[in-house]
This record gives C-alpha cells, structure tokens and sequence, in this order.
C-alpha cells in the first residue's frame, strides 16, 4: 500500500514533505512517524521526546482530520493514507 | 471568496463587490506584516485543510452573527513588511454583527488554520509561535 | 484625514496610506445606507462641532488604544442605497487595539456628534431616532 | 449686539436655520429661543413642553459647548454668541 507522509513548517525544514511510503499492511501510525523521522535525530528530536512519545504540542491529521496524539499508537494506516504532522499553527 | 494565495487583493474592489441587499456595515480586517526587525516573511499553509477550514469558519461565522457576506483572502509566499497578509471582510446589516463576525473569524483563523510564518532575520529566520496550545497534552509549544 | 464632506473616499488608498512604521493590523468600518424601504437618505451636520467632535474622538482613541492611524470620514448630503455614510480607518500594533479602537470611534460617533439623517421614503420622510438620550432629562426621544 | 441661532434636523425644517437677531442686553438664552419659535407653533412645540420648558431630548450649544437646558434659564446672551438648538444625534 501508498501511504503519503507531510511535515510542515519546522518539521519540513527538517524532514522534508510529500515522502510517500508503502508501509506493511498493519502499521502503527505512530510506529510509521516515527520510522521515517529516524534518519534525521534534530527531526525525530523535535516530534518525540526522551520516551518517545509524541511531544504535547504536535498536530497529527490523518486525511485532513485532527488524529489525536494517543490514538496513533492504536490507529492502523490504510492504503492511500494523508498523514501530516505539523507544530503549532500561527495563520493570520 | 475564501481563498489561500500568493497574489495580492484589491479591497476596495472587495467592500464594493460585498454591497448587497440587507448590508448596512462592513467591517474589514486587514493583518500586515509589522517592522519588527524583519527582512522579510515567509507563510506555509497546508493548502487544502486550511482552505476547507477557511470555507467552514466563514460559514459559521455567517450562521452565529447573521453575515450577508463573507471574503477570507490569506496569502502564502514570501512578503516583505507593510503586505497584506490576511483580509477578512465581512458585511452584515448591523454594526455590531459585523465587528462581532469579524473578531470571531479572525479568532478562529489564529486558534486552528494550518498556516504557519517565518520571520526572516538579520540575525537568524524564527518560526512565529502559535497563540494557542494545540497538542493533546498542556504543556507550553516550544 | 479627518473629514466630513460629500464626496466619496477610496477606501483602499486610505488603507494604503494608513500603512506606516509599527502598524501589524488595520480595520476598516465602512457604514452604509441599508435598503430598508428607502429611496435615498439625506444627511446634515453642524459642521464645525461635529468636525471638532471626529478630531477629538480621533485623538482620544489614538491615546486609549495606542492607534498609530486614525481616519474618519463622514459623509453629508444626498445618499443612495449602498452608498458609503461613514468610514473609519484605524492602524495599530496589533489586532485587539485595532478592533477596539474602531469600536470606540464608532460607538462614540453615535453617541454624540451632531450629525443627523432623514430616510427619504415613497410614504413620507423619516427622522432617524438616535441610538442614544441627550438631553438633560431622562424621557425618551420621540 | 448680534447673535446667531441654529436649528439643525427637525427644527431647522420647522424654523429655520442662521437665524441673526439682535437681542437687548441681558437677554436670557431661553428667552431668547423662546422668543423665535414663538413664529411657529409646531417649532415651538418640538422644542418646549406644554410647562414652558425644554423638552427632555432637546439639545443646546452656546459657542461649540454644551449648555445644559437648565443652565440656559439663567445664561445671558453674549455679543457674537451662537447658539444651536437641535434634536438628539444620529450620525454614523
């Protein structure tokens, strides 16, 4: 399966965006962040802290829907998944 | 029209076009880029989601304070000090509906939009923090 | 610009020219003549009070919500449906000053600048009541 | 001595408006006002109730300034006053 992965703002200038992935069927959300950001420690850095947990103030969206932190530790990808994770917004 | 852009906007043009039956006050809120020791700034939004969202603040907005007309216009790219950033003009047939519609709006916009802004230094780019905590925890966003 | 004259304005060089050191939001009201019923409105002042009134409103505003900008132009004479009666233009740091400051000017205005409108209507012409009591007693107005 | 009256909105249709007269000496403002409206019964009735007073709602200006109605009892007119007499406000 395709499975596209955005980072925005400072987690772009760190990760890069648009990476798409075909994860096993079964991924972890949170298991699939956390795979892709090992290649940079400054990314994986800025999204985890020391027990690798997502940081409190990390957005996740799935398909363009809020995804709560917690819940991607029991949330399964599908096939065509949008995952983005981004900081805080600042708009306007 | 709610629209996330590069391109500029003419509002003037925009109070005209907004003139329809029923409105007796428009209230524009005009978000420039201040001097506060920037070169330049630079906006990311995530395109889409923020458009949607644009699309349902603006008809919450018309619904809970009565709006006759709505125009979101949030501009991304690069932008130097004194541009428009973000333009919000709403129209309604009461004054206070207006400034009300206005305020919330832009509220709105600052709390959740997937929009982000990169002041360019002299000494060194900064990303603006959020005003708003958005994570799941209560911890302060660095 | 502090006016109160019968010609239109540009709004949107109004809003440009507001544009100066420090200034990070603007916020335009623009009060127009509603088609309630009417054909046209026509408008008087007592013209050296009232502008003396905008310039002091103008100067408290400035002082109360730090306002880098103020403008206010109010229109008199003959008014068509959709025709601008009053623009407010105010720039400051930032967005809740801004907000308010219109707010306060607006609000101020009603209240007490010797300004007056009478709707010109096909079954007879209409004083407009003001939203406030100014006299010495406590009656209503007729 | 000369003196100018204003009658703005309502009034002004009813009686007028840049109305100079020439008041004697130690003329009362609201003799005065009195005085001019007397031309006009349905002036005079917009202005002063059936006592003889101000209606509550009228408002008075002497030079630019507020003039409270019942100041205007015991103010005397001056050389080259101007006085406004208008209905409340409605601007904006």
């Amino acid at each position: 399966m395709k499975v596209k992965i955005r980072f925005f703002a400072q987690f772009r200038e760190l990760l890069g965006t648009d990476i798409v992935v075909e994860p096993s069927s079964g991924t972890l959300v949170s298991s699939l962040i956390k795979e892709i950001t090992q290649k940079n420690k400054k990314g994986y850095d800025a999204i985890f802290d020391e027990t690798g947990k997502f940081r409190e103030f990390v957005i996740l969206m799935r398909n363009g829907k809020r995804l709560d932190n917690s819940d991607a530790n029991k949330t399964k990808i599908l096939d065509g998944d949008e995952i983005a994770i981004f900081p805080p917004v600042a708009g306007g | 029209m709610i629209a996330i852009q590069t391109e500029d906007v003419d509002i003037g043009k925009l109070i005209n076009d907004a003139k329809q039956r029923g409105i007796g006050a428009i209230v524009v809120f005009d978000g420039i880029v201040r001097d506060d020791d920037i070169k330049e700034m630079e906006l990311e939004a995530y395109q889409q989601v923020a458009a949607k969202e644009l699309e349902r603040i603006s008809a919450n907005a018309a619904k809970k304070f009565n709006l006759l007309s709505v125009d979101i216009i949030h501009r991304i790219g690069r932008l130097k000090v004194g541009d428009n950033i973000l333009i919000i003009v709403v129209g309604a047939g009461h004054r206070k509906e207006a400034y009300e519609g206005s305020r919330y709006i832009i509220e709105t916009i600052k709390a959740g939009v997937p929009i982000w802004k990169k002041e360019l230094r002299e000494n060194g780019d900064r990303w603006v923090p959020g005003e708003h905590q958005h994570g799941s925890g209560t911890g302060k966003p660095r």
